[in-house]
């Protein structure tokens, strides 16, 4: 199964993200958050993430989904620490955090596959929101 | 008419409430898991509210359930049903319904829940149950069947919807998210539409 | 100023993209949130839509992000309850409901109208993670 | 030259958080209002650290330094300067420093800073500050000046570059969000740069 990270300035965005997505899940899928500082404040802990890309299961891959340009450097840079094996499987997906995941939450958790769950989420359709 | 349709549902409510969890499973298999929690929430509310309140017509009581399902569901098929009762609401008459009213009734509804959702027959929804209902009334009324087989057929017509649910693949609501591996489930607000109608149709044949 | 309403199927969402664009404002520009149910449980609450639009200033008009289908299905709903003017300055963005709030945080307190609001938050260039 | 190191990023930090609401005013008329903050966090651990450990070479304090602004920092600063600052640690020797190794120091600060932002000079970020001052190095170094002139250039050429921000419009960064907005405002990375470099400098001249 492909695992998910969410990567958000806000613990409360990544908190709220990450129980919107487990609602959706058919099987288990590993959801996994760093939100925040650590200390409460607005940014991003490169610290977490790469405790939360270390202790995750990375067998069929991970999906990661960011909010913004900063969240996505400490991303890129973590990923970097990384043996070379798992670099391959993490993937950043170019796809809205809170849809992206929710979507991903859905394909990963039918047993798709890494390119298969990124395709899925980042598609331009992604951005209609009168696909009710 | 207005005593006959706050029981009628009262019963409507507990239907749901019953079906709690039978409904709210039936999302969980291709959606979010909260249908019955969702319906629940609003036919508990609707519950108080006509117990504790007195009601002069039936489009009064359509019009209260419209609302509280509106302000309580909380999920798709709040403003979805909220609207179809609104609807309806608007054209019921207080006198004794003929077939024509019943057919009219339904189209309303089914009017309703299109302005909301965008949906057409076929897209693993609630209408589903809906339009087979509705056209199995129409089809009753241009052939002159009485009332009591026209009801019959119509429950039938809506279960046989609501079954034809489970090969359906999902192309709108959550259950879309599922593309092709929504095949294989009875919809959530297909089954509830059923219920509502089986109640409706049980209680004013009696 | 255009200002902003956020609709969220899960309240610490809502309130998160709410404090993250509220970061990138150059001037008072008004977010509000409808977030969840009203009883903690994750959904939308059409009385709450109706309170925020209806209590929001709409003189410059009022882009509104929503998450997933139900929301946008509840907002279409209420949107339809306001008057024919107010209905005319209310506009959903076919954008991603964070990315876009933050995009449309700046843009609104620039002083820009709510087409070009509306025209900078629906890019596809939104998608990209990688505009560092 | 542990100790030294040691004192030279004890003082920088203190520059740096005398600066933290500088830089964040900054910052909060382009970008997210926490520069300063971020920074004032990283540099107090960076403090703590330093004033607690004991270092055997310029390499060791540099690292540490890299790693506590990559972990605390919270921003996109934290890792574009940790890995900056790592860069230099791979690459600094423990001798004294001619106008050689300063070059090669400053060249590998930026190619660690546009590994991590993908930026070039012009964007409206630190760089703009970074560039100007590796190249005057590089001219100095060319034209066979001596350390101390070459020094005085470098710090005249990162003040230009910094106030030269002020005319850019941002392509990178949250500044970028402001599109032309963002002209007219002096960049805070750009800025932190500067006190940074104006400290090394003034600290090694003494
Ligand atoms: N666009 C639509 N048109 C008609 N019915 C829909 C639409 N979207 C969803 N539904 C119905 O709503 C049901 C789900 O309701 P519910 O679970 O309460 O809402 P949510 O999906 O917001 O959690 C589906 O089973 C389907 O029958
Ligand atoms: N892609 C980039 N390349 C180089 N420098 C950048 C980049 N993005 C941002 N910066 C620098 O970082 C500074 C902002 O740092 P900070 O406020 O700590 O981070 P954040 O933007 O995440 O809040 C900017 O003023 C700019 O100089
Ligand atoms: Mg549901
Ligand atoms: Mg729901
Ligand atoms: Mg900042
Ligand atoms: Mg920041």
């Amino acid at each position: 199964m492909v695992n998910i990270l969410i990567i958000s300035h806000s613990e409360k965005i990544a908190e709220g993200t990450k129980e919107l997505a487990e609602e959706m899940k058919q099987a288990e899928v590993d959801i996994q958050v760093a939100g925040g500082t650590g200390d409460g404040q607005m940014g991003t802990d490169a610290d977490l993430i790469e405790k939360k890309l270390k202790s995750m299961d990375c067998q069929d891959g991970i999906v990661v989904l960011a909010d913004l340009g900063s969240a996505v450097m400490s991303f890129n840079m973590v990923k970097e620490w990384l043996s070379e094996d798992k670099q391959k499987k993490i993937k950043l997906a170019n796809a809205p955090i809170v849809e992206g995941a929710v979507l991903a939450a859905v394909e990963a958790s039918l047993g798709k596959n890494l390119e298969e769950v990124l395709a899925a989420i980042e598609k331009k359709s992604i951005l209609n929101k009168n696909n009710l | 008419m207005a005593n006959k349709t706050k029981e009628l549902f009262l019963k409507t409510a507990d239907v749901i409430i019953e079906n709690k969890n039978y409904l709210t499973e039936l999302d969980a298999a291709i959606g979010d898991g909260d249908h019955g929690v969702n319906l629940a929430r609003g036919f508990k509310k609707l519950k108080d509210k006509l117990e504790n309140g007195s009601f002069e017509s039936r489009s009064e009581v359509f019009k209260l359930t419209a609302m509280t399902l509106i302000s309580n569901v909380g999920g798709a098929s709040g403003p979805l049903y909220g609207t179809a009762f609104l609807n309806i609401s608007k054209v019921i008459a207080d006198s004794r319904l003929d077939l024509e009213d019943l057919v009219e009734i339904s189209e309303e509804a089914i009017a309703g829940i299109q302005k909301r959702g965008r949906a057409e027959a076929g897209e693993k929804t609630m209408l589903d149950t809906l339009i087979p209902a509705s056209e199995s009334l129409k089809e009753s009324r241009d052939n002159n069947l009485d009332l009591d087989t026209a009801l019959k057929n119509c429950l039938q017509a809506a279960a046989a919807g609501m079954e034809n649910t489970i090969e359906m693949q999902a192309t709108k609501g959550r259950a879309s998210y599922l593309g092709e591996r929504s095949i294989g489930h009875q919809d959530p607000g297909a089954t509830s539409s059923y219920l509502i109608i089986e109640t409706f149709i049980k209680n004013s044949l009696k």
